[in-house]
């Protein structure tokens, strides 16, 4: 039943992609209805196997000698993210038919999506590390061919190429830990290592762990890869919300708790964890403080978000960082969704041309405000409970390894994130209107889609102890999870350091409100906002690199002189070096 | 001793050869190398390889060589090498220099006795893969001649476009 | 039902012994005026589809008996890597001439084209059979002489002429130091034989060394080792389609495949080219990418891609042949036989281009990858598979050069070397490189705006969407279940390591 | 004719001649002069096979080997001459210098 359940729910959505392929363009009716049918039934099968959720192998196809077996396991780590994968990922669709109408090669634009959806369940679910690779790289081909779907735009390009190269070099680091499993056991089983990290030498782990930082860092834009993901805005923005939002990136925190029971002892390893989350947090905070196109805010927000994540898994939060994820998938697909109408009705990103959008579109402006206190932390929606639940990981791992100045930090963190929410939400929808222009609410797709999400936002920390059993019971069993009543994990969020956050981030928002009297602080704060919208100074390194390759290419080419004297030096030359080197190894 | 002259007047042909300017000399020193290297050959003990060499290698190419100079035409061409004389003679040197450094140890250590020997014998019946292969060898190279030189009776002019 | 041994002698000699027939008969056809095209090429077609048939006759018996044929004192041997060479080339020759009989259409002489073609991959069947020194010599000279007209073939083409003179004159060189290494051999052991002649060399000395040496540049010149490598764009660019896609495809690998036969003798002797090989797969990868990255014509582009990808074969074998696993060869062979197909379909590809683009209106312009712009939508069958093939070459999974690029690292991983490691990861880094070109290109054709060659483009022949499908399809397929050749590789990689006795 | 001091002069010849026929390659800015090396570089190694057969004890071995290559070669003289013609014809010269149109 479960491999059935497995199968469909990476087979559905695959199939649906080809059969769109085939279907061709110019018959949208048909294109939408396809894509919507696939991507529900996919959505179906991977909500069905919640129940079934089981860590034993549910899957085998056995493949041949160097590749191993390709084995699944549908634990509950693993049905979750396929959960969210497969819904959100149906939801865009459906946001997608009214977003997406009248644009030209929908064909290739669904079957990205679909293959996108089949690949992202494919990733949670395998427990065979090549696979996991296979499907890993799947999911970065998708993103890449849909940041660059209008690629009539050169900017569009330009971002899909940044993130394509950039993922693939932290996926280097995956795809060196598998082959190191394999160098070491024979097999890439994942279960093996989790039970047992002893049958890798230590040194060997210790390159594995970092090689999986390296590569869920690159995947989930945390420092030092974070540029890829602004520039990846270019993308419809269906596709920001499910894969730069809600799914994609959240691989990297994926992989990283995945594997938290192997590496946890590994030197160094969380602090390094959880610094790259500090970091990565932090920093995008800032740069969301001074962007000004609303989907780059959207964008760093989502950096940072997952920084939170990060910092969590490295604290030994595996539950705090999953369940933060949960909460930011809808809250932040809500987010991309609404910020998609608003675009789709304004025509511009540039929150400077809008203001005072909230009277021409309510419904958007309800929901877009219920997703944006959700991100901004403020109590009863989904976004604070699971912040405070990674903060109070924060909390306990400072008292046990002296990290106080990372808990601080994150803490400070939350009120730059009100801030910066805020000041969103009164620039996009509230102040005067700065362009005349009659705007039109979102369409009924979209509202479909849009209203859900909004719903989840409101009510989904109730689930936190289905949530807690389901992990801690059906998944692997090397993470030591606690199971627990929704009340008591409530309770227990609703301690004393919760009172601190929630101060610093109703003074985030009184910072908002108070911004003139600010001035000095913003005075301050303006060189800091330059060095944020430079990246940091990433951004120059990034060019750097690709300059200095650039350099390289163009200095090699003189070597290829043309002339055939030249050539048969070429040969001369290597038939000396390689009679020396023989010569002398002799 | 002869031996010796033998060699030292086909290396100097080679010299020559390369090394002046008019090519319709350079052709015929090219003969003459070809002349004294079979003779070495014929030195050598092998009489029959050095006859054909001798009409194939002196003959027959020269032929072609002038054959092809005639159609070509002369040509002054600028003397001054591609490759840097010194950097030519310097990697030739080393080149040359290591393959005897690491060959001539070996091969010094003498020479057996001619056994009896059958060309013909060798040469048809154990390598006749190897002459059957000539025969794709000559095919192709015809091919190659007629296809390179032919006149095209309905002659197309190709025009090439941003080179 | 024939014997084992003549279908196996005519194997050898059916693509040989047609040559000379394609052409008579397509030249006198053609000149009498009977025929409206020249049969040139369908009679190629139907001997190439002989000799497939051929071939999957041997395979079969293979399970049961040996493949010798002996004639007089040179020994072929229908081995594992005999069988994987010659279908390679068989098929890559079968979707050439059916990729052809269109695109060489127009061209004059186009009976010395099958013809030559047809002798070519004989010789590259002879080539991966004989187990003689020399006659390797004699086949790897015929499977050059066979392609120089075919390189030059544009005979009034000032570009296609200077390329013919460059590969030619390289070849030479490199073949005369095969002699040379040939004759240092024959002087230490007396025989020709490589199976004998492994047997004796135990010992080592300074002379098979520089034989060695000699075998590796001499051969490496026509596998396109960096800095042996230069004729190898010119001569791949200039080319008529076809001819880039054997190129590319087989006659490299072939090159190859014939150093390593010989080298595999040496393996007693000393351990070095192992290492050796390992440096040329980092300098060729290194080369390839860094070359490829600033072209701007689609042939020449493909062509240094072909210089990286020798880099990922020669990793597998070099691996092999530092440490005698033979895991590394056969994920080295699983990646050849990936290349001859994705390589064949990128240059198959832009030859469509090339053809519906400039050829049809009588221009030989290269195809710039400006004038990709757009192609996708007045092309999308070509467009996509232009896609599926680089982005395979790039190593982006579904696509079967993921699963080849990947046996390949890990199989070189597997040795825990650091050295090793060093160069896997050298190799990762190099693979994204190869994305900062191949990618630009998926791109441009999927843009909207279309190129002006592209809007003044003919419809594509019928005839070429065949084999487009087909290599697309196998490529996608053993992306999915790599093991799907896997016969035909496994085998292999174990046979050109018959010597190794670590 | 003593055998024992004809093999180190045919040696010398051996990479007297492959050696003057690599350095012009590397000079001569003449096609057809490139050709005339290649075939000096093919004379040396004619000489190194029939001496291999004569040290292994078989020269006819090395005559039959001998007899093939300078077959081969030939041809391969044929094809470069003819291309170098058709060379000249098209670009007007035989100068390497200017036929080095493919480059980078």
């Amino acid at each position: 039943m479960l491999s059935t359940l497995i199968l469909l729910s990476i087979g559905i959505p695959w199939f649906g992609a080809f059969l769109l392929w085939l279907a061709g363009d110019g018959k949208p009716r048909l294109q939408h209805s396809l894509a919507v049918m696939f991507a529900l039934g996919g959505g179906a099968a991977a909500l069905a196997m919640i129940p079934l959720a089981s860590s034993e192998v549910a899957l085998v196809i056995p493949v041949g000698a160097v590749f191993g077996d390709f084995t699944f396991i549908a634990d509950g780590l693993g049905v979750f993210l396929a959960a969210v994968a497969a819904v959100i990922g149906s939801l865009a669709v459906i946001f997608s038919v009214d977003y997406m109408h009248g644009e030209h090669q929908l064909s290739r634009y669904y079957a990205f999506v679909l293959f996108f959806i089949g690949g992202m369940v494919g990733l949670v679910l395998t427990s065979n590390l090549l696979l996991m690779f296979f499907f890993w790289e799947i999911t970065a081909l998708c993103s890449y061919a849909l940041i660059s779907f209008h690629n009539d735009d050169p900017k569009a390009v330009a971002g899909g190429m940044k993130a394509l190269v950039i993922t693939q070099l932290g996926g280097i680091g995956l795809l060196l830990g598998a082959l190191l499993l394999f160098a070491h056991t024979g097999n890439y089983d994942i279960t093996a290592l989790l039970a047992n990290p002893g049958i890798l030498p230590a040194g060997m782990l210790a390159f594995m762990a970092f090689g999986a930082l390296a590569a869920a860092a690159a995947k989930s834009a945390q420092f030092p890869f974070q540029t890829w993901l602004p520039d990846a805005m270019e993308a419809p923005t269906p596709i920001s919300a499910l894969i730069h939002a809600a799914t994609m990136v959240n691989a990297g925190v994926y992989l990283l708790a995945r594997f938290y029971p192997a590496f946890k002892d590994v030197p160094y390893w969380p602090l390094a964890v959880m610094l790259v989350g500090v970091i990565t947090a932090l920093m995008a905070a800032l740069m969301a403080l001074s962007a000004n196109d609303l989907k780059r805010v959207l964008a760093y927000s989502t950096v940072s978000q997952l920084g939170y994540m990060v910092y969590a898994v490295g604290a030994g939060g595996i539950f705090a960082a999953q369940f933060h994820l949960f909460s930011h998938a809808i809250f932040k697909a809500l987010l991309f969704l609404s910020a998609g109408a608003v675009i789709h009705a304004v025509g511009t990103r540039d929150m400077r041309e809008m203001g005072g959008l909230g009277r021409q579109m309510p419904l958007t402006r309800a929901v877009f405000v219920t997703g944006a206190l959700a991100l901004a932390g403020l109590p009863i929606f989904n976004g604070s409970w699971s912040k405070e639940l990674v903060l109070e990981a924060g909390l306990k791992a400072a008292e046990a390894g002296g990290t106080l100045w990372m808990y601080i930090l994150m803490v400070i963190t939350a009120g730059l994130t009100a801030l910066y929410t805020f000041r969103m939400v009164a620039m996009v929808f509230y102040g005067q209107p700065r362009t005349e222009r009659h705007v039109h609410d979102a369409g009924a797709a979209m509202k479909v889609a849009l209203v859900p999400l909004a719903l989840a936002t409101l009510v989904s920390w109730l689930a936190v102890g289905p949530f807690s059993r389901l992990l801690d019971e059906h998944t692997l069993p090397y993470h030591h999870l606690e199971a627990e009543p929704t009340l008591v994990w409530l309770k227990e969020v609703l301690a004393w350091p919760t009172l601190i956050v929630l101060a610093v981030v109703a003074a985030g928002i009184l910072a908002w409100f108070g911004r003139e009297k600010l001035a000095g602080i913003t005075q301050f704060l303006r060189g800091l906002n330059w060095a944020a919208s430079n990246s940091f100074g990433f951004e120059a390194v990034n060019r750097a690199v690709v300059a200095a390759v650039g350099w390289l290419a163009e200095k090699l080419r003189a070597f290829q002189t043309g002339q055939l004297n030249w050539n048969i030096f070429g040969l001369a030359a290597a038939l000396v070096v390689v009679l020396a080197i023989l010569l002398a190894g002799a | 001793m002869w031996a010796i002259l033998v060699a030292a007047g086909a290396v100097g042909c080679a010299v020559i050869a390369v090394s002046v300017r008019r090519l319709l000399v350079s052709a015929l020193w090219l003969a003459g190398a070809s002349a004294l290297t079979a003779l070495l050959l014929y030195l050598l003990g092998a009489p029959e390889i050095a006859a054909i060499e001798l009409s194939v290698g002196a003959g027959l190419v020269t032929v072609l060589f002038v054959f092809a100079i005639n159609i070509a035409g002369e040509e002054p061409i600028e003397k001054k090498s591609v490759v840097p004389r010194w950097l030519a003679g310097g990697i030739i040197l080393a080149a040359v220099g290591l393959l005897a450094f690491m060959d001539l140890p070996r091969l010094t250590m003498g020479l057996p006795e001619m056994a009896g020997n059958d060309f013909m014998l060798n040469f048809w019946t154990n390598r006749r893969l190897d002459m059957l292969l000539q025969l794709i060898l000559i095919f192709a190279g015809v091919m190659a001649v007629v296809g390179l030189l032919s006149e095209d009776p309905a002659k197309r002019e190709h025009k090439e476009e941003g080179k | 039902m024939i014997a084992t041994k003549t279908a196996f002698t005519l194997l050898i000699a059916l693509p040989l012994v047609a040559a000379p027939l394609i052409y008579l008969i397509g030249r006198l056809v053609y000149r009498s005026g009977k025929a409206k095209n020249n049969p040139a090429g369908w009679l190629a077609l139907i001997v190439l589809l002989l000799t497939a048939g051929l071939w999957v006759l041997l395979y079969l018996r293979k399970k049961t008996e040996t493949l010798v044929l002996i004639t007089g004192q040179v020994t072929m041997a229908g081995d594992a890597v005999f069988l994987l060479m010659s279908i390679t080339a068989i098929a890559l020759g079968l979707m050439v001439v059916m990729f052809s009989i269109f695109y060489m259409r127009a061209e004059p002489g186009e009976e010395k084209f099958y013809a030559l073609l047809s002798a070519n991959i004989g010789s590259i069947i002879g080539l991966s059979a004989t187990t003689d020194l020399f006659n390797l010599w004699v086949w790897f000279e015929a499977m050059a002489v066979t392609t120089y007209l075919l390189v030059a073939f544009y005979k009034d083409l000032p570009g296609s002429l200077e390329s013919g003179i460059k590969y030619l004159v390289q070849s030479a060189a490199g073949s005369a130091l095969i002699l040379i290494g040939i004759a240092l051999v024959v002087a230490e052991t007396g025989t020709l034989e490589l199976n004998l002649m492994a047997e004796m060399l135990r010992e080592p000395n300074a002379l098979l060394l520089a034989a060695g040496g000699l075998f590796l540049v001499g051969f490496g010149v026509k596998a396109a080792l960096v800095p042996m490598h230069t004729w190898l764009p010119d001569a791949h660019s200039q080319a008529p389609s076809g001819i880039s896609m054997m190129l590319s495809g087989i006659v490299i690998e072939a090159g190859l495949i014939a150093m390593l036969r010989v080298l595999g003798v040496f393996l007693q002797v000393t351990n070095l080219f192992g290492p050796l090989l390992l440096g040329f797969a980092a300098l060729n990868m290194l080369v390839g990418n860094l070359m490829a990255l600033r072209q701007t014509e689609v042939k020449r582009m493909l062509a240094y891609s072909s210089v990286a990808q020798v880099g990922y074969i020669l990793l597998g074998f070099g691996t092999a042949f530092t440490l005698g696993v033979s895991d590394g060869s056969i994920s080295a062979f699983f990646h050849l036989m990936n290349h001859a197909l994705m390589k064949g379909l990128a240059f198959m590809a832009a030859g469509v281009l090339i053809y519906t683009l400039f050829l049809r209106n009588g221009s030989h312009a290269t195809l710039k990858v400006t004038d990709l712009n757009g192609a996708a939508r007045k092309y999308p069958l070509a467009a996509l598979a232009f896609s599926i093939a680089v982005l395979a070459l790039g190593g982006l999974p579904p696509l079967s050069g993921f699963m080849s690029k990947t046996a390949v690292f890990l199989t070189t991983f597997y040795t825990l070397n650091p050295w090793m490691i060093a160069l896997v990861i050298f190799a990762a880094l190099n693979a994204v490189l190869s994305l900062g070109y191949y990618a630009p290109l998926v791109n441009r054709m999927y843009r909207l705006e279309a190129s002006e060659a592209v809007k003044n483009g003919a419809p594509m022949p019928w005839l070429m969407a065949l084999p487009l499908i087909l290599m697309a399809l196998l490529i996608v397929v053993m992306g999915f279940y790599p093991m799907l050749l896997s016969d035909l590789f496994i085998p292999a990689g174990v046979n050109i390591l018959p010597y190794a006795g670590f | 004719m003593n055998s024992i001091e004809i093999l180190p002069v045919v040696i010398a010849a051996v990479f007297c001649l492959l050696g003057i026929g690599i350095y012009a390659l590397l000079v001569t800015r003449n096609l057809i002069k490139v050709v005339v090396a290649l075939q000096i570089m093919v004379k040396g190694a004619l000489l190194a096979l029939v001496a291999a057969g004569r040290l292994a004890g078989n020269v006819d071995l090395g005559q039959s080997m001998a007899l093939t290559v300078i077959v081969a070669d030939t041809i391969v003289a044929v094809v470069g001459l003819a291309l170098a013609v058709q060379i000249r014809r098209h670009f007007g010269t035989l100068d390497l210098k200017s036929i080095a149109t493919l480059r980078k």
